[in-house]
């Protein structure tokens, strides 16, 4: 056994479960508090690098400026999402729901290649790269700075989530819709705020997993990856969307070394399975009592 | 209604079911402990309670929707306690729910025709081409649910209706016949006259005496309305905190002290004998 | 029924003599940026023709719909032209669509097809008589870059990195016994799955390998900008190389600092190649002073060798038949392209087994020649 | 207009088409199904045939997703179980077309039931993720299995019927048509018994389905077996339409073109199987017409195709399940009512 080679194929999994994990969690506050399974997630990752690109390379901004933006537009997104689509279909079956964002996902995969074309693009270089070592193992530098911020950006989201007012309405919301609203929570404005947050979340990722492997109408892909690490974590726990990400990066990394590339996708939609079977509601999420 | 009918049950026959020290609990919580009774062929056996007292769980526990922790539910003399609800509808157990469980997207028809699918034997080749045992059954089945049920119930106006543009009362009625097409040997219903008016009320009342007459179908039921259960009732069953406070015929679970308190706990009874007798 | 009204206006006028490619082009989706480049290149070359009066007088027309780079899509614009027009050539735009279509092109036999794939499985006139390949197969293509691999340094380990799909997968096995054959040592051999960006792992095993070529096959740019760049930071020495879909100039600049070097094999001469006479070049740069890609080349001499076809079955006065263009297009002998590829052609079979090697110049940007022409079976 | 009907019987009030109006109607569109291919162009019975392949599919999910409630995003990976069935029997075995279409829809029932399974504990959202992965699965078996001839698929030769070829669109269109139109009647039929009652019972109330006999798992699991079988003979005459079977022909996009089909025709209803396949195989032709009639204004609107193609795909799934949720069918049949009553009530 070459421990050195598993330790660092287990790093750049981990390092790319970073950004499963953080687009998990985007995925994670929107279920919490809406109930809806965002399919488009993926896509919207992608308009956040494009984005970010148009910002970068179409308005001439600086890399440092274009980020806040992009994230600013993320949550602009959002809100237009919910408001134009998602709150038409309140009451709706949650399978409508799952697919008008399925449909969203194909709007704007549309609007991306109409806008932009379908060839991939790469984002200009902003993050540093000089080769990190960890002892002797090597960590791609884009993947290390890229967990890192991802690690950053999930703090300040649970921190967010934990202190802010925002935050606390989101959780009292997601425990108990009724009660939040008998107690003066505008709900309306918490799925508001939980799709801003979600999308900017989304978008931001979007600028990471975009300067490392570039941007394309069809890199909305990795919104299936997420999928899968958020039913394994549970599909309403951020601790999950967490232990999830870091997971199937390190599953995906460890089949993708050890078996080959193309047993990437088998390894964790077999995980996927084998969840749903022992484990439905994934390894943190609560399970839903069926009530007569 | 007349004292005549009530008379003719037959106080001797043997229990079709029989409940055998039930509990049930979910988390910590107690919903029934210990529960016991029989219900006798050929009766209309009450199962009455203030709220929360467990009479829809022993519903649920007696349809399998709920595994009892202990406990045994007989019918028959054979244990069904660990039977899933489609088998036990098979045997002969038919039941309605407390807030109506139609199939709101399909007809009236549709929505009965339903009730006997476990005694038909058309399979899904048949089904496709509609020939032979497909096209056969169905119309024997028409012929037994227009003829036998649909009449009965005096719904034939609505047949063709879709189930959710009807009103509450008429709902409560498809939902009978429903039950009733399951060919059952025992029906259990969930609060029958629950909303209804008074008129609607005595139809429902009557109905179920028909169905005990002349159907030979057993009945018990859940219900609220004490003037319907001391009317047609044989046997009542009183249940309160999870547990059987009384049982006996209803002149003398009406006067039995516990019932009466338990009653009054929640100021119930009286009140609804009241309101029953001076309508 | 609005097919029966559609069905009778379909019959659309056609001059008599007039001679029609038909092409199923992937205008948009993923394979976009090589239709676009393709349909200006064919519509270029026929013009030039049709300026000069056509073929023996007969004009070419040239109709295309958009595909998508769907098999199903291109199907359906292949049904659509041929029952709208007499159409004597056509250009197809994957190997699903030529396997496809291949048996309804020999039942028909008015035709004969060439296209953006170079699967080697096309490569075969038994199999695929009325097909050709308008370079090198995906097989050729890796056999010219290991014999320059092995006359640069015998014995050298080669990787071959490829994406999990029947264009990556295609040359893989039979290049892995040519490279034993020609003394080289296939290291490590990478899939990876389609679509994939985060590549990390996938370096780590190269790295691991330390190959002194890495080959990448089935893209046309990402993963490979990615690849290059994390495996020059682990310090690795080996050269990085490509085959036709990933060598357009404008491609590799967008690899930005991983271009350098990065070399690979083209079977036809850059836009900006002025090297020698080459009369086409200066045609196309006449008549489009920007940057054309390989694709355009490739449209635009598959256009070439289409209508040298035509014309030699109409010189050797027979019908214009799949069969007899075919015929005609194998007695293509040493046929000057006019600079397109820098040395005379044949097509001896499917293919025009003809490439050279090119690296890219950082400081010119672009690619230059690094070999001399290679010509297989010579 | 027309006036109230009046039935004689039980058999004719339970009849698919019960009046006289429908019979003429369905005997026309038989005849003109029987004219068009001698009236039409290739590239018309192309479409035909393609149309109908959809249809059948969409049929099937309809069964499965329409009446039993149990979303499927696996349609499509299913119709490359029975695709890659009929090619490696027409290739390996040579059996005839019939059998092979027969065994593609039996081979993909099976392998539906398997991926049905996981319906025993999870439902609505986590079943159609499962379906997902199932198709994601398969997808890896169809690339990397030598049966299957790996990531180059298979080529296979056409069905042949005494010894005529059907090697082309217009011969084909005499398979495929019958065979699509016996499915939808098949399936339309299955909703007049038992089965069919049992599979909506399932949808609208699961719970209460239990207490009236039905037992859910072999319900839902023959819901399942029933879908894939049509999944299965669309997919085996997509291979003869075809006749080349290759990994990519049926990636997960398809799978939620067919779910869109019935969104946009309607659930729950056959005529939203048939109108929605229909309606979403030709929309992409007519915004290829429309961008051809622009391109002398706009001259790259042919590039533009794609793009606008995939923003009016989702844009008619989010309109439908906004403004037209029950879909093209209850359109169709506002439109009939509104012509009964005529032109006493508009």
């Amino acid at each position: 056994m070459d421990w050195l080679y598993i330790f660092e194929v287990s790093l750049a999994g981990l390092g790319a479960g970073a950004l499963y994990a953080l687009t998990g969690v985007a995925f994670v506050l929107i279920y919490k508090a809406t109930r809806v399974v965002n399919l488009a997630i993926g896509e919207i990752l992608m308009l956040g690098g494009y984005v970010f690109f148009g910002l970068v390379a179409g308005a001439g901004l600086s890399v440092w400026a274009a980020i806040p933006l992009t994230i600013l537009a993320g949550a602009g997104l959002g809100a237009v999402v919910e408001r134009a689509l998602i709150r038409p279909m309140l009451g709706e079956s949650p399978i409508s729901v799952f697919m008008v964002t399925i449909g969203l996902g194909s709007i704007l995969a549309g609007l991306v290649e109409l806008g932009w074309g379908a060839d991939p693009l790469r984002l200009p270089e902003f993050i540093p790269n000089t080769p990190i070592f960890l002892g002797e193992a090597y960590v791609a530098p884009k993947v290390a700075y890229g967990a890192l911020v991802a690690a950053l950006l999930i703090a300040g989201a649970l921190a967010a989530l934990r202190f802010s007012r925002g935050g606390v309405a989101l959780r009292a919301t997601a425990r108990d819709q009724g009660a939040a609203y008998s107690m003066g929570i505008d709900v309306g404005r918490v799925f508001s705020l939980s799709w801003m947050a979600a999308c900017a979340t989304a978008a931001g990722a979007g600028v990471i997993v975009g300067a490392i492997g570039g941007i394309s109408p069809t890199m909305g892909i990795f919104g299936l990856s997420v999928l899968v690490v958020v039913i394994v974590g549970g599909l309403d726990s951020v601790a999950g969307a967490l232990v999830g990400g870091l997971l199937i990066g390190l599953v995906e990394a460890l089949a993708g070394s050890f078996l080959g590339g193309e047993y990437k996708l088998l390894a964790t939609f077999s995980l996927l399975i084998l969840i749903l079977m022992i484990r439905p509601y994934g390894i943190f999420g609560t399970h839903e009592i069926e009530r007569l | 209604m007349s004292d005549g009918l009530k008379r003719s049950s037959r106080e001797t026959a043997s229990p079709i079911l029989k409940v055998d020290a039930l509990s049930l609990s979910f988390g910590g919580l107690r919903a029934l402990s210990g529960v016991s009774f029989e219900v006798r062929e050929g009766s209309i056996t009450a199962l009455i309670g203030p709220n929360g007292a467990g009479k829809t769980s022993m519903f649920n526990a007696i349809s399998g929707f709920y595994r009892p922790n202990t406990g045994r539910i007989i019918f028959d003399g054979e244990d069904i306690s660990r039977e899933r609800p489609p088998s036990r509808a098979k045997r002969g157990l038919a039941r309605t729910f407390q807030n109506i469980a139609l199939f709101r997207g399909m007809t009236v028809l549709d929505n009965i025709k339903l009730g006997r699918h476990a005694h038909l034997k058309t399979n899904v080749l048949d089904a496709l081409f509609y020939r032979g045992r497909a096209h056969r059954e169905e119309m024997e089945l028409r012929a037994e649910v227009e003829e036998r049920i649909i009449d009965f119930l005096e719904i034939q106006h609505i047949r063709h209706a879709s189930v959710g543009a009807l009103p509450y009362g008429l709902q409560k009625r498809v939902e009978l016949a429903r039950a009733l097409a399951m060919r059952p040997r025992i029906l259990m219903l969930d609060e029958p006259v629950a909303g209804m008016n008074r008129e609607e009320t005595e139809d429902m009342a009557r109905f179920i005496l028909d169905v005990k007459e002349e159907w030979g179908i057993t009945i018990l039921m859940v219900e609220h309305d004490m003037g319907m259960v001391m009317d047609i009732s044989d046997h009542v069953v009183v249940l309160n905190f999870g547990q059987v406070i009384a049982q006996g015929r209803p002149a003398e679970v009406q006067n039995d002290p516990a019932v009466i308190s338990a009653y009054l706990g929640s100021g119930d009874l009286a009140e609804r004998i009241r309101k029953t007798e001076a309508a | 029924m609005a097919g029966l009204a559609l069905g009778a206006v379909e019959a659309r006028a056609q001059a008599q003599d007039e001679i029609v490619l038909g092409g199923s082009i992937p205008l948009t989706g993923v394979f976009a940026f090589a239709g676009v480049g393709i349909h200006a290149g064919i519509q270029d070359y026929l013009k030039l023709v049709n300026d000069e009066g056509g073929i023996k007088g007969r004009k070419i027309r040239y109709v295309a719909e958009d595909t998508g780079y769907k098999v199903d899509a291109s199907v359906a614009a292949f049904n659509k032209i041929t029952s709208q027009n007499k159409v004597t050539l056509y250009y197809g735009d994957s190997t699903g669509f030529a396997k496809t279509i291949n048996p309804e092109l020999e039942r028909k036999g008015t035709m004969i097809m060439a296209g953006a794939s170079f699967a080697s499985e096309l490569n075969d006139p038994k199999k695929f008589p009325l097909q050709f390949l308008p370079g090198p197969d995906y097989t050729e293509m890796f056999g010219i870059l290991m014999r320059y691999i092995a006359k640069e340094k015998p014995g050298a380990s080669v990787a071959f990195v490829y994406s999990d799909t029947e264009f990556g997968r295609d040359p893989i096995a039979p290049s892995e016994k040519l490279a034993t054959e020609l003394g080289l040592k296939v290291a490590e051999k990478i899939v990876t799955p389609p679509g994939s960006v985060d590549v990390s792992t996938e370096v780590l095993k190269l790295r691991r390998a330390r190959p002194d070529y890495t080959i990448f096959h089935g893209y046309v740019l990402a993963p490979i900008p990615e690849f290059i760049q994390q495996a020059k930071q682990m310090g690795m020495q080996s050269r990085f190389m490509g085959t036709f879909w990933s060598m357009d100039n404008s491609m590799v600049q967008q690899m930005g600092e991983a271009a350098d070097g990065f070399m690979g094999v083209m079977p036809y001469r850059y836009y900006y190649d002025k090297e020698g006479t080459s009369p086409m070049l200066d045609k196309i740069r006449q008549m489009r002073p920007e940057y054309q890609s390989t694709a355009y080349m490739q449209g635009f001499l598959t256009a070439m060798l289409m209508t040298e076809a035509v014309k030699r079955t109409l010189d050797a006065g027979k019908e214009l038949t799949g069969t007899n263009m075919k015929a005609s297009l194998n007695t293509i002998k040493d046929f000057d392209t006019g600079g397109i590829v820098g040395v005379p052609v044949s097509i001896p079979g499917n293919s025009l087994p003809v490439g050279r090697i090119y690296r890219f110049d950082a400081k010119q940007k672009q690619m230059l020649p690094a070999s001399d022409w290679i010509q297989l079976g010579k | 207009m027309r006036i109230g009907t009046l039935k004689l019987s039980y058999a004719a009030d339970e009849a698919l088409f019960d009046t006289k109006v429908q019979w003429i109607c369905l005997a026309l569109l038989g005849l003109s199904l029987i004219l068009f291919p001698f009236v039409a162009g290739p590239y018309w019975i192309y479409m035909a045939c393609l149309v109908a392949i959809n249809v059948a599919s969409a049929t099937g999910l309809n069964i499965l997703t329409g009446y039993t409630g149990l979303v499927s995003l696996g349609q499509a990976a299913f119709m490359g179980v029975g695709a890659y069935t009929v090619a490696v029997l027409e290739t390996r075995v040579g059996t005839p077309f019939i059998i092979n279409l027969l065994a593609a829809g039996g081979m993909t029932a099976a392998v539906g039931v398997v991926f049905g399974i996981p319906s025993l504990r999870v439902k609505g959202l986590y079943l159609a993720i499962a379906t997902i992965a199932a198709s994601m699965i398969l997808h890896f078996v169809f690339s990397h299995w030598d049966l299957t001839g790996g990531t180059r698929g298979l080529s296979m030769p056409p069905a042949s019927l005494f010894g005529l070829a059907l090697d082309q669109p217009h011969k084909l269109y005499w398979l495929i048509i019958p065979v699509t139109a016996l499915m939808v009647l098949g399936a339309a039929n299955l909703f007049r018994t038992r089965i069919g009652r049992a599979f909506i019972a399932i949808r609208d109330r699961d719970i209460s389905a239990e207490v009236l006999g039905i037992p859910l798992l072999q319900t839902k699991l023959t819901s399942f077996a029933l879908s894939s079988f049509y999944a299965g003979v669309a997919g085996g005459m997509w291979a003869y339409f075809f006749r080349v079977v290759t990994p990519e022909s049926f990636p997960l996009i398809n799978s939620i073109f067919y779910l869109a089909a019935i969104i946009v025709g309607g659930m729950g209803t056959i005529l939203g199987g048939i109108l929605g396949a229909t309606f979403m195989t030709l929309v992409p032709e007519v915004l290829k017409l429309v961008v051809g009639w622009l391109t002398p204004w706009v001259p790259d609107a042919l590039s533009l195709l794609a793009p606008i193609r995939t923003i009016v795909f989702g844009a008619l799934i989010v309109g439908f399940l906004i403004f037209e949720p029950q879909g093209l069918a209850e359109i169709w049949q506002r439109i009939r009512r509104f012509f009964h009553l005529w032109p006493f009530r508009t």
